[in-house]
């Protein structure tokens, strides 16, 4: 191959995993540029479900609300919970990108199962919403409620999904130290959940619905 | 998506030394070639610009047809070709087809084949990912489509479906649900997209060419991808909420539970507005290609071009509620919303008079690209002009749902946006296939367009003004509607006439190519990157990807200018264009299961519907190829080197990408 | 073939002139009555003066000045085809002076454009404290002239509180468009008002959005459901103003039509006397018959101040509602203002009321399909003795209208 | 979007991050400590949330929505900033991210006035 086309080649960053980002423009990689600017995004997405939950809160139709129903207490242990995740995801990171493949595995599990925690809490927050009147249907303030909060979990589940797969090929020895920007970009989807989160919590849960 | 995959092929700083590593994936993929089934697994951003301009134009027609038969109900009082119930769904899908079928993806078909050329790159930065909003496009149009057969009819809410008409009580055939979940699906292609092209343009860029060097098409494009990837979640979400009112009784939009109906509104305006910048935007960027190239002068005004545009796209977020000006929210939101709005105009003037000035002491050649250019531009002034008598809300109030509306948009959209795209077709014809248009069918096709478009939407705004409602099936006799509406229709007659001699002359370009000159590699004597490279583009794109020194690179590798400003020569199109003939270039294998990943979602959108079980299927078949996708090994490493030159060879033989 | 020859814009401004013209034209043609440039009252004359003539001529203005700019570059610079390098003109690349200046242009002009817009907003945003004298039950009240509007697929109902008055407040504070408050008059399809007065409309709906709207007398305004939304019209001089739904509301939204009757004070005064009574009893034979087939099929949806009143429940549709037919035949159009209820001559239009109840359907297109909520009357079977019958009897109902009406609504 | 235009500025800043790729050692990413001590205090401030609820103990009166804003907002600023790596990283992600973000806030809090939501 001739010098040229090398350099043609370096030009190009061919594939969807950015391996070529000291070729890019910017110097930054692909993937991760991309799920910045899809995390612009999503601000605007759970924006929209958010202000509709504010809108809707009290409108509760005569029937119980789910500002009614909540447990605080409850719902504090798993935001804190949710929050911690972020710093075992962090060390997930820090521990794969200094080749500590096994301390990174470890952590990737521990935030797995903070989530998954999280939404064991959540569904059992849901069913013991519906169990005292406040179901999917009730009003518009529930349907509000469990839209956001369901699509919160939604995203929480597939972050789930993508730790426990970078688990298994850590596994399987294909989580190495090149491999740390994978990791790097799934922590800033499952950070980016997190401070939805942080968000939900406090303008949702703590500031009381007059 | 594939974020577990990791890449085969490390290159370090100055090393060409390439790591034979084993990619992670377990399928193997398949090769680029030529037959009708490569198109379904090509990655190559310029084989899917073809996919999403054919797909468009098809649907042009499907919603031409559509506005031809409003034409026909409309052209007499007491019109009787369609029953009101067919009327609402037929205005409703042709509204909904003409957006978000045809001129979305044929903006976005410029978007793909172009943004990657002009800034002097190989592909997208996720080919893959631009195969897959393809797909997923077109299986949501499709979708969408299937509803006249098997949803009982189309949806009949109106584009923007307001609620509550929008509930089961008031539309319980399944019409709307194929709304919901069919611009759901479209929301989801185009937001991949965007998130795509706008890595593409800041992160794929030649050595050299900075953001303030790009073309005015690809800012244009960029802005748009913005405005895409902010807009569409916001849609996406009234969409789950009515898709959630529908299919699982939520209560969002029940006024009986409490619900506000403006809630829907707000929430689709919010997107609707920069959707309407998302249409003129990619016209404007095509135009100020056009224009220069044909004046023989560079743009006037580059940067205030690129500002205005930022400015609209930004402005533009701040003034949806110009729809709502009746809707009763209130006198002081009126006032602010109105206010807003009208300032819109000062950045789109400015845009207006850099194009004039350009034109200003220049040479123009009217060729049909230049003719649609400069009439998009006359056009698009005239529906502005109308935009801001309307953005003075109280005199909206005697406007707004009227015919007045119905001229303002059509001039807007089909004398901005269409007239614009069709100039950009028939200037980079050449380029893409080889082989010029027939520029004595494009005049008659231009004209007889120009003149059946004034004559359907001119006659609209007198309609409007005479109290002419819209979204009526049918107007009694007496209230002097006659006359226009008959105008009108004889000019949508007249625009299908040019349309059909627009597909009679792509035939029989085609046709007459083999017989005429070649176009060489810059035709008009053009001005970006893409005229630097042979027509029809090479696979590969660029042989050696090009250092670029300033705006107008091209341009400037072929001319300079002397001490007293004077234009010389220093170098023909051909002698500094690149030959095409590279070899060895590495190019990303194709892949079939964007397709795969498509197919499913349809799959799960009739399941909502129709059944859960299918639903469950389709998300399975969704997982399934996802997870195929992503142990998919990220590139063949043994086919990636050698069966370039056979491409071009080919490329050479029969003259398109067509064979 | 005019290859090099025509611009666009040259045959554009000769075509807009001739539009123009004709706009005028037809806005003077008596039979444009829904014409927005024809304006017959004061809040309507003073939006179309201030609101909407000036931005039109600033944009005319500009549109002349963009097309006799375009027109004149494209005729001084095109050329046929590039023949040589030489023939490259200034290669200038922009000049900011310049872009500063048109720039601040626009803004000036917008800023007019703004300022005309805050003038003309209280136009149609602000309200004053009018007042009138109406006499009701024998009972002289002070009435602050307002109707509550509310829109049905697809008609518009109109109820006037003179005893109880009601205002924006106490309705957003009741809520619900389907349990309003009783009213003194409600009737449907045409809005009776009294000239010289502004009369305030509060304006919500049962079922969809619509929207209110007579252009002669001011802008349009929607009804939404679980809103109360204020608007006005007002009218000059006695007179009859046609207005259409413009809110995209179903099936028949293209006919969902009304008007606004005019009277004078006077005139407003003894309508209000023969429609705020209780429904005549039938007389004859044939009306009382249908009487009685109204009373068991009809009632279910249609109230009768009365003969129902005391057992309605609202009627078995999505709204909830039915149009009041207590004073029908003091109509002078029926069926959302799409029907003439008599003829140019004063005699009863039985074609079309027969028709109709015939089969409501088949002259205006609706939603009564077994098994759903209707939307609209549906098709009750009836044999042609009761229709006659019904006939007799609903156009006992309320007191003909005056000959002028009846001549300036026929409808086609 | 004018976050894209001026990034042109930050392009030579960014050829300086060259080796920002994450999987390179020694570069400027803190410590697994430092990320403790941050996950500490966000702790801290949830629990100070959290004992906002009990009214009974301390009535926080009209401060109690400014105070609980500007903690979820500290909260979510050490996040993005120490978590998700913006205080290191090339600016470039923190623009796009912010665009959206600050549009976000922008266009509902438009909405949500135009409902008449804070009277
Ligand atoms: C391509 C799409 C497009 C574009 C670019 C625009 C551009 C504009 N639009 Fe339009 N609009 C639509 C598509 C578009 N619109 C659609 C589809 C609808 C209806 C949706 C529906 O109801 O179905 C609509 C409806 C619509 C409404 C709502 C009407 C109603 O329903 O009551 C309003 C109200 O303000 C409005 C205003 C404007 C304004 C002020 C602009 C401005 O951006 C225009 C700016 C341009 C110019 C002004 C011309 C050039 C400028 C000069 C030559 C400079 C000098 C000029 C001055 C100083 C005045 N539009
Ligand atoms: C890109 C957007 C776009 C485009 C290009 C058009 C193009 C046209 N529109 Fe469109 N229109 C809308 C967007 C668009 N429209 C929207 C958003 C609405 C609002 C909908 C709503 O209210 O919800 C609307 C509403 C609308 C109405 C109002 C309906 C109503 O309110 O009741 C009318 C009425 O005349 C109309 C007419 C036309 C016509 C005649 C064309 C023509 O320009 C079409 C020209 C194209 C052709 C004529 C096709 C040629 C086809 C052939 C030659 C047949 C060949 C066939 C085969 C080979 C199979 N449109
Ligand atoms: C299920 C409900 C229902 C029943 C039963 C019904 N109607 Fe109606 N009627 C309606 C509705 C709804 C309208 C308004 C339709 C429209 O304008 O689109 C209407 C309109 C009318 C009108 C026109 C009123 C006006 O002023 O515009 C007349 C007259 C009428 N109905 C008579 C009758 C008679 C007589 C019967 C009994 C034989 C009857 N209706 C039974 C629902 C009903
Ligand atoms: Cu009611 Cu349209
Ligand atoms: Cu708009």
């Amino acid at each position: 191959m001739s010098a040229e086309a090398v350099t043609a080649d370096l030009g190009h960053a061919a594939d969807e995993h950015g391996h070529d980002e000291h070729a890019t423009t910017t110097g930054l990689s692909h993937t991760k540029l991309a799920m910045w600017v899809f995390l612009g995004s999503e601000c605007l997405l759970f924006g929209g479900l958010i202000s509709t939950y504010l809108l809707y809160k009290t409108r509760g139709n005569g029937r119980t609300l789910p500002t009614d129903v909540f447990d605080i207490p409850f719902t504090s242990v798993s935001s804190f919970v949710l929050l911690m995740s972020s710093l075992t995801m962090v060390l997930a990171l820090s521990a794969v990108s200094r080749g500590e493949a096994e301390a990174g595995r470890t952590w990737l599990l521990a935030t797995a199962l903070l989530g998954g925690v999280f939404i064991g809490g959540q569904v059992y927050e849901f069913t013991a919403f519906v169990r005292e009147g406040v179901a999917f249907t009730t009003n518009p303030a529930s349907s509000a409620f469990f839209t956001l909060t369901g699509f919160h979990g939604v995203h929480v589940s597939l972050g789930i999904v993508m730790l426990m797969s970078l688990f298994v090929a850590s596994l399987k020895g294909r989580l190495t130290q090149r491999n740390a920007e994978t990791v790097e970009i799934v922590g800033l989807y499952w950070h980016f959940v997190d401070i939805v989160w942080i968000f939900i919590f406090t303008v949702i849960y703590l500031i009381p619905a007059d | 998506m594939a974020i577990v995959e990791k890449t085969p092929l490390e290159l370090g700083p100055g090393d060409s030394v390439r790591y034979a590593e084993r990619p992670l994936g377990v399928f193997t993929r398949p090769q680029e070639g030529r037959g009708w089934r490569d198109w379904l697994s090509t990655v190559d951003h310029k084989r899917i610009g073809i996919l999403y301009g054919a797909s468009a134009m098809f649907f042009f027609l499907v919603g031409g047809v559509e506005a031809l038969l409003i034409r026909l109900q409309l052209a007499a009082p007491e019109g009787s070709v369609l029953s009101a119930d067919v009327y609402n769904q037929v205005y409703t899908m042709h509204g909904v087809t003409m957006v978000f079928l045809f001129i979305m993806p044929l903006a976005a078909a410029f978007s793909n084949y172009f943004i990657p050329l002009q800034i002097g790159a190989r592909d997208v930065a996720f080919p893959r990912l631009n195969a897959l909003s393809f797909w997923i496009w077109l299986s949501g149009a499709i979708f969408l489509n299937t509803s006249w057969i098997v949803g009982g009819g189309g949806a009949d809410c109106g584009w923007f479906c307001y609620s509550t008409n929008s509930g089961v009580a008031f539309s319980p055939s399944h019409g709307v649900d194929f709304y919901a979940i069919g611009l759901q699906i479209l929301g989801i292609a185009s937001l991949v997209s965007s998130v795509n092209l706008i890595v593409t343009c800041l992160n794929m860029r030649a050595p050299g060419m900075t953001l303030m060097r790009m073309p005015v098409l690809t800012w244009m494009l960029l802005i748009t991808q913005f405005l895409l990837l902010f807009a569409l979640p916001v849609i996406t979400v009234a969409l789950f909420l009515l898709m959630f009112d529908r299919l699982f009784d939520a209560q969002f939009f029940n006024p009986d539970a409490g619900a506000d109906p403006l809630l829907w509104q707000h929430l689709f305006w919010i997107f609707g507005h920069p959707e309407v910048y998302i249409i003129i935007l990619p016209a404007f960027g095509v135009v100020s290609e056009v224009i220069p190239t044909f004046s023989r002068k560079p743009l006037f005004g580059y940067e205030f071009m690129v500002f205005s545009g930022i400015a609209i796209g930004f402005m533009g977020w701040g003034v949806w509620a110009h729809h709502m000006f009746v809707s009763g929210m209130g006198p002081i939101s009126v006032a602010a919303f109105s206010l807003s709005t009208m300032f819109i105009a000062v950045p789109t003037g400015v845009k207006v008079l850099n194009w004039l000035a350009t034109m200003w002491g220049g040479k123009l050649r009217f060729t049909v690209a230049m003719k649609f250019a400069v009439a998009t531009v006359a056009m698009f002034t005239i529906g502005g002009l109308s935009g801001v008598t309307h953005s003075v809300a109280p005199a909206d109030t005697q406007q707004t749902d009227t015919y007045y509306i119905v001229a303002h948009f059509h001039y807007v959209i089909f004398g901005g946006g269409v007239l614009g795209l069709f100039a950009g077709i028939y200037f980079w014809w050449p380029k893409i296939w080889g082989h010029f248009l027939n520029e004595r069918l494009g005049n008659w096709s231009f004209w007889i367009m120009l003149v059946g478009f004034n004559l359907t939407f001119g006659p609209m705004h007198i309609l409007g003004l005479q109290g002419m409602s819209r979204r009526i099936d049918t107007y009694a006799r007496g209230y002097g509607f006659e006359f226009w509406n008959m105008a009108a229709t004889v000019g949508s007659l007249l625009i299908a006439v040019s349309v059909v001699i627009f597909i009679w002359n792509v035939v029989k370009s085609k046709r007459d190519a083999p017989h005429l000159p070649p176009p060489g590699p810059d035709p008009w004597d053009a001005r970006s990157l893409e005229w630097s490279i042979p027509s029809p583009v090479p696979t590969h794109n660029f042989d050696t990807v090009p250092q670029v020194h300033g705006r107008d690179e091209w341009w400037h590798a072929k001319y300079a200018e002397n001490d007293e400003g004077q234009v010389v020569r220093v170098a023909t199109a051909e002698e500094a264009a690149q030959t095409g003939e590279a070899t060895g270039v590495h190019l990303p294998s194709p892949s079939f299961w964007p397709l795969a990943v498509a197919v499913g979602l349809p799959l799960i959108g009739y399941g909502l519907i129709f059944n859960l079980w299918l639903a469950l299927i389709g998300a399975l078949l969704t997982i399934a190829s996802l997870y195929s996708w992503a142990l998919e090994p990220v590139d063949d490493p043994d086919a990636a080197h050698d069966h370039h030159e056979d491409d071009k060879n080919e490329d050479d033989q029969t003259g398109g990408h067509d064979s | 073939m005019a290859e090099m020859r025509s611009a666009p814009i040259r045959r554009l401004v000769p075509r807009t002139l001739v539009l123009l013209g004709a706009a005028v034209a037809t806005g003077c043609a008596s039979d444009a009555e829904l014409d927005t440039f024809a304006p017959q009252g004061p809040i309507a004359r003073e939006l179309h003066s201030r609101g909407v003539l000036p931005v039109f001529w600033i944009a005319a203005a500009v549109f002349v000045g963009i097309a006799v700019a375009m027109v004149w570059l494209i005729w001084r610079n095109r050329v046929k085809t590039y023949d040589g390098d030489d023939e490259w003109p200034a290669q200038t690349h922009g000049h900011v002076p310049l872009e500063v200046g048109w720039t601040v242009g626009f803004l000036v002009t917008m800023i007019a454009v703004a300022g005309l817009m805050l003038w003309s907003l209280p136009t149609v945003e602000a309200t004053e404290d009018n007042a009138m004298a109406v006499t009701i039950d024998d009972r002289s009240v002070m009435w602050e002239p307002t109707v509550v509007v509310v829109g049905n697929q697809w008609w518009w109902e109109f109820r006037y509180y003179f005893t109880d008055q009601v205002d924006l407040a106490d309705l957003r504070a009741h809520g619900d468009a389907k349990t309003l408050p009783p009213a003194d008059i409600v009737t449907s399809g045409q809005i009776v008002i009294p000239t010289g007065e502004e009369v305030e409309l509060i304006i919500t709906s049962r079922d969809v959005i619509h929207s209110f709207w007579i252009p002669a007398l001011n802008g349009k305004r929607d009804a939404v459901p679980n809103r109360f939304s204020p608007w006005k019209i007002e009218a000059s001089s006695p007179g009859f103003y046609f207005g259409q739904c413009t809110e995209f509301c179903g099936l028949s939204h293209s006919r969902m039509r009304m008007q606004a009757v005019a009277l004078s004070p006077a005139d407003f005064q003894a309508w209000v006397d023969s429609t705020s009574a209780d429904a005549a009893a039938p007389a004859d034979p044939e009306a009382l018959a249908g009487l009685e087939v109204f009373s068991g099929i009809c009632t279910s949806c249609h109230l009768i101040e009365g003969v129902n009143d005391d057992v309605y429940e609202g009627a078995d549709q999505a709204s909830g509602a039915a149009p009041n037919l207590t004073h029908f035949a003091g109509r002078s159009t029926f069926a959302g203002g799409i029907f003439n209820t008599y003829n140019a001559d004063g005699s009863l239009n039985r074609t079309d009321l027969e028709a109709w109840l015939r089969d409501p359907n088949a002259l205006k297109e609706n939603y009564t399909v077994p098994g759903q909520q209707f939307r609209g009357m549906p098709d009750l079977d009836l044999s042609e003795q009761q229709i006659d019958d019904l006939v007799a009897y609903l156009s006992g109902l309320g007191a003909k209208p005056a000959g002028w009406i009846i001549e300036a609504t026929q409808v086609e | 979007m004018s976050d894209t235009a001026t990034s042109e500025h930050s392009e030579p800043e960014a050829a300086e991050h060259h080796d920002d790729g994450g999987h390179e050692e020694g570069h400027a990413h803190p410590s697994d400590w430092a990320y403790v001590k941050i996950a500490v205090v966000l702790a801290a401030i949830t629990a100070l949330e959290v004992f906002t609820y009990f009214e009974t103990v301390l009535d926080w009166g009209v401060a109690l929505v400014p105070s609980l804003i500007f903690m979820m907002v500290v909260k979510f600023y050490l996040v993005a900033t120490w978590f998700m790596h913006l205080r290191f990283d090339n600016k470039l992600f923190g623009r796009m991210f912010t665009a959206g973000l600050v549009l976000a806030v922008g266009v509902y809090l438009v909405t949500l006035t135009v409902f008449e939501f804070w009277v």
